[in-house]
C-alpha cells in the first residue's frame, strides 16, 4: 500500500478503524471547557476562584486547564493581588 | 542525530512510508549494551565509547538523561541541574562511538558464552523520524489535544504531539498515539514532513558482549499512604512535582499550589514517606530525602522571599561532602527544621492544611497549618529488571535492589559474570554517588571485554 | 595586518532563569549587536543544550564565522563544552572566547538588577574585544607513558591498580607502610559481610600478583615529582626492610621477633599494646616479609643470631620511575580527641572507636580493659566532626554505621554487656538502616543531643559517669554509669597531606581533604590535569564508596592514557629572549617548576617547558623587562579587554 | 537526674510487651493516636520511659490509662514496634504494682500459676459441694451469699487499697498538689467513665467497638446487680426474671464477638493477646451463659437432675470472683475509670 507523505494519520485512522473513543472525549471535553474559560475571560480578568465560580469546576481544575492555556498562548497571567495570594489570569490578545 | 541510521549490520527501519513490507527481524551487534539512559548509565556508556567501544544506549523514555535532567537545581553546590546534564546529553547523542534508542525495551537477555550476549530489543514508535525533525514545535502549536504532562508531573497539560521538553534529547517531537485523535493537523504543518504515523513497532536481536544495568529508581507511591491525602487534597505534592514548579522550564513560571493556584507561603516537608518505614515495606533510609528537601527549601526561600518553610524529620542525614554545611546554611537562611514524624494530615476548607505530630524536643502533640505540603517521597527499586534475563539469574538484594555479588570489594558486579550495574539500580544514591558508581560499572565492563579479547 | 574584518557570533544564555532572572539578556543582546564584528547576536534558554549547540554549528557554518562568544556560566563549566562546538563547526578551538555572566553578574548581584545588567553588558563587550584578537592556535601533541602510579596501598589504592592492570596498564603501586591493606586490615569483622578486613587484603592482594605488570613497592615514599600529564618522572624513597626475602626460613624469622628485647607501642593496634621493633602486623599479613623498625631497633643483633636473613647491610634507593598519570588513594586518618575531649587521656576509661574495634577483634568469650569486665558501654559520637567550636565542620559519614557494627559485633559476642549510644542524630543510610534497627531490637539503648547540648563525661573515683540532656526523653538530665567510653572519632585528612599533596600541587576543600574538580561532572579529576584522586583522600568513605571512587579514578587515568598521545592547550607563556635578563623572578613565581634556566649561546636566559606550564600567568607580572608573553592573554587582548570593562 | 535500667525491659516482655525497643522515636505513634492531645501526649512517651527503664516514671503516669487500644499506632508504626501493645503490657504491668498483694503481677507472668489457681478454686468448689453433700438448695443458697461476701470482702480488702496505692504512685509521691474540693467536684469524671468509657468514643473507627463495649458494661453491671440485691436464682418475681434473662444473654452474645476476634487475632488490637486477655472475655461469656442456663433449667425445673450446671456456674462464678475480679484484667474497668479521675485532679 503507498501512503502519501503528509497524510498517514488518515492511513493509520483506516487501518484502526477509527479513534480512540477516549482521546476523543478528551478533545471534545477540553474543547468545551477553553471556549468557556475564554469565553469568561472576555468578559473580565479573573483568578483561579472566580474562575471556578464563574464556570463551576473545582479551583485544582481550573489550575491545570488555565495554566495549559497560559502555556498554548491564549490565555496570560496578570497581576497579583495585594496580599500577593492569587494572580489574575487575562486574554493573551 | 546520524545515529540512528548508523546502527551497523542493519537498514535504517524509520525509511519512511515502507509500509507493507513485513519487516524481517534485524540483527545488530554492539560491544556493550547500557540499560537506561540516565546519569549513570550515560557516564557508563561515555567512559566505554571513550575507550573505543561500541555501545548501544537504550531507555524506555523519550529523552536521554533519566530524572537527573528534570530537576531543578542539585545539592549541595546548587548548580542548575540541566547545566550538568545537558551537556553530558549532548556529548553522549554525539558521540560516534554511542547508539541511543529511545522508547525502547530490552527483553529475553540470555548469555550464551562468556562474551556473547543475545537480546531482543523493542523500538516503540515515536512517529516522528527524528532525523529530520527540527523542533520547531509547529505540530505542538496545531495540535488541538491537550492530556497531562508526564513530564511535568501531571500539573500542567501538553499536546499530543509534543516535544517532551525543552532540554530533552534526541530533541524531536512524539506522538502520544494513546490521546491522539489522528486528525492530521500536525502532518499538515510539519515543513519537514518528518511525521509519519505508518511507524512500526520495531523488533530487533542484539548480539554483545557485555551488559550494563543503569535501570535506575522509582519513586514511593505517596497514594500508598492515605493518612497523608496525596491525590485527595490538592495542596499535597510530591518533592517531584516541587522540583519541577522550581525548574526554570517550570510549569506555572512561579510557585503556586496546585489546589487553586495561591502562591504559597507556609510550606512544609514531611520526610520520610515511604521509606524508613517497615509498615509501608520499605524499611531502609533513601538517602537523597533530606538533602533534596533541603535544597528545595533553600530555593523556596530565594524564590518567595515572605515564606515560611518548615522541614518535619526523624533524622536529618547530611552525610555527603559539603552536606552538613548544606544542612547549616538552610538553617542560617531561616529554614525551620522540627523534629517529629507527621502523623496525619487533615484538609481545611480553605485548602490549608493541617498537620500533626509529636514535637520530639518538646514530647508533645502539636499540629501546624501549613498552606502547601510536600511529601518527600522515598526511593525504591524500578522492579522488573531481573525478568528480562533468561539463561542466568540476576539476583536481587532483600529490598529488590539489584544484587551486589560482591558489594564491598566489586560493588559493580552481579550475580551474573560479564552483566555490571551501576548507580541507583543497586539501591538508593545521591548523584555523586551514581557517577562515581557508573565510574566503577565501567571500569568492570572495560576489563571484562579486554579480559575477553586477549 | 587585518585582512578583512572579523564576523563573530554572540550567544546570551539565560541559563533557564539563573541568568535571566536578574540580568536582562535580552538589554544585553541589543547592546551588543551593533558591534562592528558582532555579525549575529542571540539569546537561548540553555546555550549548554544540545539544540542549542546544533544551532551554533549551523550559524557558524551558514554565515562562515570567524569566532563565537557564550555569555554564560563560568568557564570551569562550559569552556570546553563550545571549544568543542567550534571544532565541530571547523573553526579553532581558540577562536572561541567565553563571558561568564553568571557567577560574576547574575549570582553575584541579585540584589541589583540593572547594575548586573550592566555588568553582563561590560563583561560581554570585553569578551568581543578579546574575540577581536583571538588567534587560531594549534594543541601540543605528546606521547604519553601508558603507566600509573598509584600511591597508597589500601582498598582504594589496591583495587584501582588492579583494574589498571587488567587494561594492559602499568602500573606502580606505592605504599609508604611495610605492609598493604590499609585500614581494612585492622578490621576483623566487616559490615554486611562474613569477610573480615584481612581475608579482604588477602583476596585483594592475591589478585594482586596475579598481573605481572604491577609493581608493588612498600615502605616507599615519593619525594619528587617532574613534569606533567603524560610524562610524568617520579623520585620514589624505598626504605629498606633490612630482611631478605629468599634467605629464610620462616620459623626462624618467628623466632627472630621473639628474641627482639625491643618494645614499642603498637599503632597497628591503635597502641593498645606494644610490639617488637622486628615486627609483622597480624601473621597473614602481606607482604608476607617482616620488617625491622630501624628508628627503634637497638641494634643488638640478637635477631641475627637466630635468622640469617636480617640484613642490616641494605641501603635506602631512591628510584626514579616515568608515569602518564598519577592516581593519589591516600587515605584518610583517623581524629585524635583534644586532651581531655570527653576525658580522653584523662579517664583510663576512655578509648577510641579504632581501639574497641581492635579490643573486641582481640578478646573472646569476655570483654576486658585495663584488667576489668566490661558491662556497660558508652559511644560518644560526632567526635573531631560536625564541630560548632573547631575545624571539622562536616560529617564523617560511615562513623554512626561503623559504631553500630561495632557495638552489635561485640554484644553477640559478650553476654551481658549494654550498649549506650550518645549521638547527635543518626545517618545510617541507605541500607545501613537495617543495621540500626537491629541494634535497636537487640536492646541497644540511644540517647541523642543536639551540637548545643554535648553529653558531658565525668570521672568519679573509679566510676566514668556519662550525662546527656537526651532530647528524645523531653530533654530530660540522663546518666549512664559506664565501664568504657567509646569516643567516636570521624575521619581527618592525613596529616602528610600538605606534603604529598603539594608535591603534585593537589588543592583542597574547605574541610582539607583533596578536591575533585566537579563534584558530578569530574568527580574524581583534580584541576591538575593527570592526577586522580580515590578514595577517603577526598573525604570520608565507607569501602564501597571508596571502591566506586577508586575504580572510576582508574577509568579515567586509563581514558587519559589509552589512545597512547595527548593534546595540551598551548596556552602557555613564551619568553623573548631578546629582553629577558633572566633575573630569576619568574622561576620564583612560577608555581609549577615550569621556567628553567638555559644558555641560549649568547647570554643566559629563562626558558619554559611547554609540558609544564599552565598558562598561569604568574610570571608576566614579575617579568621587570616585559620579556613574557602569554598566549591568548597578549597584552594586546588584555588592554582591549580592559578598555572595554571600563 | 535519671539512670537507666535496661534490663526493664525484660520484665515488661513478660508482660507482653512485643519489640518496643526497635523504637526510633519518631512520634509517628503519638501523631496518629486520635486521643493524644498537647497536655496528654502518648504513646511514644511511654515507649522510651519504658526503654530506658525508668519505673518510676511509668508508676506516677496515668498515660497508660487513657489509651484505649484502637492499634492505629502499631498499624502505622515504621519500626513495628508495637506501641499499642506496649501500652496494653504497660497496664498490665501497672497493675501488677497498684496490687499490695503481688498476686497480679504472678499470674500476669506465669501462665501456669494462672492454671493452677483455677484448678485449685475448681477443687474448692467441688470439695465445697462435697461437704453439703451436693444439696442443691444448700449449694443455691451459698452461691448466694459467696457473691454478697465476696463483692464486699475483694472490694474492701484488695481494691480500695490497691486504688489508694494507685493514689499514692501518682498524686502523693510526685507531689501534686489537689484542693480537696477538687477531689469532691471531680467524683462525676469517675462515675461517667465508670459507666461509659466514652473517651473510646475518641478512638477512630471505634464507635461499633465502644457501643460493644458499653453495652457488655452495662449488661455485666445489671447481671450483677439483678443476682446479687434481686436474687434472680430465687426470685419469682416475673420483671427480675426477664431482667435476668436478657441481661445474661447480653454478656454472653457480646462476649462472643470479642472472644472470637482474640482467637482470629486479626484486629491491632487483638494480635498479641495474652492469656489474661482470653480468661476474662472467656470466663465472662461463661458467667452469662451458665447463669442463663442455671435460670433456664430452674424455670423448666430440671436443675434438680442437672446439679453439675450449677456446679459449674459457681466454679465458674468463684473463679471469677476470686481471681480475675482482684488479679486480672477486670480491674481495669476501675482503675481506668479512677486513672480519668485522677488525670482531671491533676489538670
Amino acid at each position: 500500500m503507498e501512503v502519501e507523505i503528509g497524510k498517514t494519520a488518515k492511513y493509520l485512522r483506516e487501518k484502526l478503524g477509527g479513534i480512540p473513543e477516549q482521546a476523543k472525549k478528551n478533545l471534545k471535553e477540553f474543547n468545551a471547557i477553553k471556549r468557556k474559560m475564554l469565553d469568561a475571560l472576555k468578559e473580565e480578568d479573573l483568578t483561579v476562584k472566580q474562575m471556578s465560580e464563574k464556570i463551576d469546576m473545582p479551583t485544582h481544575e481550573v489550575l491545570y486547564y488555565l495554566m495549559s492555556l497560559v502555556k498554548y498562548g491564549f490565555v496570560k497571567t496578570g497581576e497579583v493581588d495585594d496580599m500577593d495570594e492569587y494572580y489574575t489570569y487575562k486574554l493573551n490578545k | 542525530m546520524e545515529k540512528e541510521s548508523s546502527i551497523p549490520n542493519g537498514t535504517n527501519s524509520n525509511s519512511p512510508l515502507g509500509v507493507g513490507d513485513s519487516n524481517p527481524i534485524k540483527n545488530i551487534t554492539y560491544d556493550a549494551l547500557v540499560i537506561g539512559a540516565g546519569i549513570a548509565g550515560g557516564e557508563v556508556a561515555l567512559n566505554l565509547a571513550n575507550t573505543g567501544y561500541k555501545v548501544l544506549l537504550l531507555d524506555k523514555e523519550l529523552s536521554v538523561g533519566g530524572k537527573m535532567i528534570m530537576l531543578s537545581k542539585v545539592f549541595p553546590t546548587l548548580d542548575c541541574a540541566a547545566c550538568i546534564t545537558t551537556p553530558k546529553v549532548s556529548e553522549i547523542s554525539r558521540h560516534p562511538n554511542i547508539t541511543i534508542f529511545t522508547g525502547s525495551e530490552v527483553s529475553n537477555i540470555k548469555k550464551l558464552s562468556d562474551n556473547e550476549f543475545t537480546a531482543k530489543v523493542t523500538k516503540h514508535p515515536r512517529y516522528v523520524r527524528v532525523e529530520d525533525c527540527t523542533a520547531c514545535q509547529l505540530c505542538e502549536k496545531a495540535c488541538p489535544v491537550n492530556v497531562r504532562d508526564q513530564y511535568q508531573f501531571g500539573l500542567i497539560g501538553r499536546k499530543a504531539a509534543f516535544i517532551p521538553f525543552s532540554i530533552c534529547s534526541p530533541k524531536a517531537a512524539a506522538i502520544d498515539i494513546d490521546n491522539c485523535t489522528l486528525c492530521g493537523a500536525c502532518e499538515k504543518v510539519c515543513p519537514t514532513n518528518c511525521i509519519d504515523f505508518t511507524q512500526e513497532t520495531e523488533i530487533m536481536n542484539l548480539h554483545v558482549k557485555t551488559v550494563v544495568v543503569a535501570t535506575g529508581f522509582d519513586t514511593f507511591d505517596a497514594k500508598k499512604m492515605p493518612r497523608y491525602g496525596y491525590g485527595q487534597y490538592k495542596n499535597v505534592i510530591t518533592a517531584l512535582q516541587m522540583e519541577r514548579e522550581l525548574a526554570p522550564t517550570r510549569p506555572f513560571n512561579t510557585i503556586l499550589r496546585p489546589g487553586d493556584g495561591k502562591v504559597p507561603d507556609k510550606i512544609a516537608y514531611v520526610l520520610c514517606v515511604g521509606s524508613r518505614d517497615a509498615s509501608v515495606g520499605n524499611p531502609i533510609c533513601s538517602q537523597i530525602c533530606c538533602m533534596y528537601s533541603i535544597k528545595q527549601a533553600q530555593l523556596l526561600m530565594g524564590a518567595l522571599p515572605m515564606a515560611d518553610v518548615t522541614i518535619y524529620y526523624i533524622n536529618i542525614r547530611s552525610f555527603g561532602k559539603g552536606f552538613e554545611e548544606f544542612y547549616q546554611q538552610a538553617k542560617g537562611m531561616g529554614v525551620n527544621f522540627v523534629k517529629g514524624k507527621i502523623g496525619r494530615i487533615s484538609e481545611k476548607e480553605s485548602g490549608n492544611l493541617i498537620l500533626r505530630y509529636e514535637d520530639i524536643n518538646e514530647g508533645k502533640l502539636q499540629e501546624a497549618e501549613h498552606d502547601m505540603v510536600i511529601l518527600s517521597t522515598g526511593v525504591l527499586p524500578n522492579t522488573g529488571i531481573e525478568k528480562f534475563f533468561e539463561s542466568q539469574t540476576l539476583t536481587l538484594d532483600p529490598f529488590n535492589f539489584v544484587g551486589q555479588s560482591d558489594a564491598l570489594a566489586s560493588p559493580a558486579k552481579t550475580s551474573i559474570e560479564g552483566v555490571f550495574v551501576a548507580g541507583t539500580a543497586t539501591g538508593p544514591m545521591d548523584i555523586p554517588d551514581s557517577i562515581l558508581s557508573a565510574g566503577a560499572a565501567s571500569s568492570e565492563a572495560i576489563s571484562y571485554l579486554i579480559n575477553q579479547q586477549n | 595586518m587585518e585582512k578583512k574584518p572579523k564576523k563573530i557570533g554572540v550567544y546570551i544564555c539565560h541559563c533557564g532563569g539563573n541568568i535571566s532572572d536578574y540580568v536582562d539578556v535580552e538589554k544585553v543582546r541589543q547592546s551588543v549587536e551593533g558591534e562592528d564584528i558582532v555579525f549575529i547576536a542571540k539569546t537561548t534558554m540553555f546555550a549548554c543544550s544540545d539544540a542549542n549547540q546544533r544551532d551554533m554549528v549551523e550559524d557558524i557554518k551558514a554565515n562562515e564565522l570567524d569566532g563565537v562568544i557564550v555569555a554564560s556560566c563560568s568557564p570551569k563549566l562550559h569552556q570546553l563544552t563550545f571549544r568543542n562546538v567550534s571544532i565541530r563547526a571547523d573553526l579553532n578551538k581558540y577562536t572561541y572566547v567565553h563571558a561568564n555572566i553568571r557567577e560574576q553578574a547574575s549570582w553575584a548581584h541579585s540584589d541589583n538588577k540593572m547594575g548586573a545588567t550592566e555588568k553582563a553588558i561590560h563583561l560581554v563587550k570585553a569578551a568581543i574585544a578579546k574575540s577581536r584578537y583571538a588567534e587560531a592556535l594549534e594543541t601540543n601533541k605528546i606521547k604519553a607513558t601508558k603507566a600509573v602510579a598509584v600511591i597508597g596501598a589500601g582498598v582504594a589504592g589496591i583495587k584501582a591498580a588492579i583494574s589498571l592492570a587488567e587494561k594492559d596498564t602499568e602500573v606502580i603501586l606505592i605504599e609508604k607502610e611495610p605492609f598493604v591493606g590499609g585500614r581494612v586490615a585492622q578490621w576483623d569483622s566487616l559490615s554486611t559481610t562474613t569477610e573480615s578486613g584481612k581475608d579482604m587484603v588477602k583476596r585483594l592482594y592475591n589478585e594482586l600478583l596475579k598481573h605481572d605488570n604491577i609493581t608493588i613497592m612498600t615502605n616507599s615514599e615519593v619525594i619528587e615529582n617532574k613534569g606533567s600529564v603524560g610524562n610524568i618522572s617520579l623520585k620514589v624513597r624505598k626504605t629498606p626492610r633490612f630482611i631478605k626475602a629468599s634467605a629464610c626460613h620462616p620459623d626462624d624469622l618467628k623466632r627472630a621477633i621473639e628474641v627482639c628485647p625491643v618494645e614499642v607501642p603498637d599503632e597497628f593496634n591503635f597502641r593498645l599494646n606494644n610490639r617488637k621493633a622486628i615486627y609483622k602486623n597480624y601473621p597473614s599479613e602481606y607482604p608476607q616479609i617482616p620488617v625491622i623498625d630501624i628508628k627503634h631497633c637497638t641494634r643488638c643483633g640478637e635477631c641475627e643470631k637466630v635468622c640469617k636473613a636480617v640484613n642490616f647491610s641494605e641501603k635506602e634507593e631512591i628510584l626514579e620511575i616515568n608515569v602518564g598519570s598519577v592516581l593519589m588513594a591516600t587515605g584518610f586518618d583517623s581524629y585524635t580527641p583534644e586532651y581531655g575531649e570527653f576525658g580522653y587521656a584523662t579517664s583510663e576509661n576512655v578509648i577510641t572507636l579504632p581501639q574497641f574495634k581492635r579490643l573486641i577483634d582481640t578478646q573472646f568469650d569476655k570483654l576486658v580493659y585495663n584488667g576489668k569486665q566490661i558491662k556497660n558501654i558508652a559511644y560518644i559520637y560526632c567526635v573531631g566532626s560536625r564541630q560548632t567550636e573547631g575545624e571539622n565542620t562536616y560529617c564523617s559519614r560511615n562513623c554512626c554505621t561503623s559504631t553500630i557494627h561495632a557495638a552489635v559485633t561485640a554484644k553477640g559476642k559478650f553476654a551481658d554487656i549494654n550498649n549506650y549510644h550518645f549521638n547527635r542524630g543518626l545517618r545510617t543510610y541507605g541500607k545501613q538502616e537495617i543495621l540500626y534497627a537491629d541494634s535497636l531490637r537487640q536492646g541497644d539503648i540511644y540517647l541523642q543531643s543536639y551540637e548545643d547540648g554535648l553529653p558531658t563525661v565525668a570521672t568519679e573515683g573509679k566510676k566514668t559517669i556519662v550525662k546527656i540532656n537526651d532530647i528524645l526523653t523531653n530533654g530530660r538530665e540522663i546518666e549512664v554509669e559506664a565501664d568504657l567510653v567509646v569516643l567516636v572519632i570521624g575521619m581527618v585528612p592525613r596529616s602528610d597531606n600538605s606534603t604529598i599533596g603539594s608535591l603534585f600541587k593537589i588543592p583542597k576543600g574547605r574541610d582539607k581533604f583533596y578536591n575533585e574538580v566537579h563534584m558530578k561532572l569530574r568527580p574524581v579529576e583534580t584541576v591538575i590535569d593527570g592526577i586522580t584522586i580515590a578514595g577517603a583522600c577526598q573525604g570520608p568513605k565507607n569501602i564501597t564508596e571508596s571502591i566506586n571512587s577508586a575504580l572510576s579514578a582508574a577509568t579515567k587515568s586509563y581514558s587519559i592514557l589509552s589512545k597512547g598521545e595527548l593534546e595540551t592547550d598551548p596556552l602557555v607563556a613564551t619568553i623573548d629572549p631578546e629582553k629577558c635578563t633572566w633575573c630569576g623572578a619568574c622561576e620564583a613565581a612560577c608555581p609549577f617548576d615550569a621556567i628553567l634556566k638555559v644558555e641560549n649561546g649568547k647570554k643566559v636566559v629563562a626558558e619554559i617547558n611547554n609540558s609544564v606550564c599552565k598558562g598561569c600567568g604568574m610570571c608576566a607580572p614579575v617579568c621587570e623587562p616585559d620579556a613574557v608573553n602569554l598566549i591568548a592573554c597578549s597584552s594586546k587582548e588584555i588592554m582591549s579587554m580592559i578598555d572595554a570593562l571600563v | 537526674m535519671a539512670k537507666i535500667n535496661p534490663a526493664f525491659g525484660k520484665e515488661l516482655n513478660k508482660y507482653g510487651a512485643v519489640n518496643f525497643n526497635a523504637c526510633y522515636n519518631c512520634g509517628n505513634c503519638t501523631a496518629v493516636c486520635s486521643l493524644s492531645t498537647e497536655d496528654v501526649s502518648f504513646p511514644r512517651e511511654m515507649v522510651r520511659l519504658s526503654a530506658l527503664g525508668l519505673e518510676d516514671d511509668i508508676k506516677a503516669s496515668l498515660k497508660p490509662w487513657e489509651c484505649y487500644y484502637c492499634g492505629e499506632c502499631s498499624t502505622h508504626c515504621p519500626q513495628e514496634a508495637n506501641p499499642g501493645e506496649l501500652m496494653m503490657s504497660i497496664r498490665r504491668y501497672l497493675t501488677a504494682k497498684y496490687d499490695w498483694t503481688g498476686l497480679s503481677g504472678l499470674l500476669y507472668k506465669s501462665l501456669p500459676l494462672s492454671l493452677a489457681a483455677f484448678i485449685l478454686t475448681f477443687a474448692g468448689v467441688i470439695a465445697f459441694a462435697f461437704s453439703v453433700g451436693f444439696e442443691l438448695d444448700k449449694m443455691l443458697k451459698f452461691g448466694h451469699l459467696f457473691e454478697g461476701i465476696a463483692i464486699g470482702t475483694i472490694g474492701l480488702v484488695i481494691l480500695m487499697p490497691n486504688i489508694a496505692r494507685m493514689w499514692y504512685f501518682t498524686i502523693l509521691k510526685p507531689k501534686v498538689k489537689v484542693p480537696f474540693m477538687k477531689y469532691v467536684k471531680s467524683t462525676s469524671e469517675l462515675f461517667v467513665h465508670m459507666f461509659t468509657q466514652k473517651r473510646a468514643l475518641g478512638c477512630d473507627d471505634n464507635q461499633f467497638r465502644w457501643l460493644e463495649h458499653f453495652i457488655l458494661v452495662i449488661g455485666y453491671l445489671s447481671m450483677l446487680f439483678t443476682t446479687v440485691a434481686l436474687d434472680w436464682f430465687g426470685t419469682t418475681n416475673l420483671f427480675v426474671i426477664i431482667l435476668g434473662y436478657v441481661m445474661s444473654a447480653i454478656v454472653f452474645v457480646v462476649t462472643v464477638d470479642f472472644v472470637s476476634s482474640r482467637m482470629k487475632k486479626n484486629k491491632e488490637v487483638s494480635k498479641h493477646s495474652q492469656p489474661s486477655d482470653i480468661f476474662f472475655v472467656v470466663w465472662l461469656f461463661l458467667m452469662g451463659l451458665t447463669a442463663f442456663m442455671v435460670r433456664l433449667f430452674i424455670d423448666l425445673d430440671i436443675l434438680e437432675m442437672n446439679k453439675w450446671l450449677y456446679i459449674f456456674h459457681l466454679t465458674v462464678l468463684v473463679q471469677w470472683a476470686l481471681i480475675i475480679v482482684p488479679f486480672g484484667k477486670w480491674t481495669h474497668f476501675l482503675y481506668r475509670s479512677f486513672a480519668m479521675y485522677f488525670a482531671k485532679l491533676k489538670e
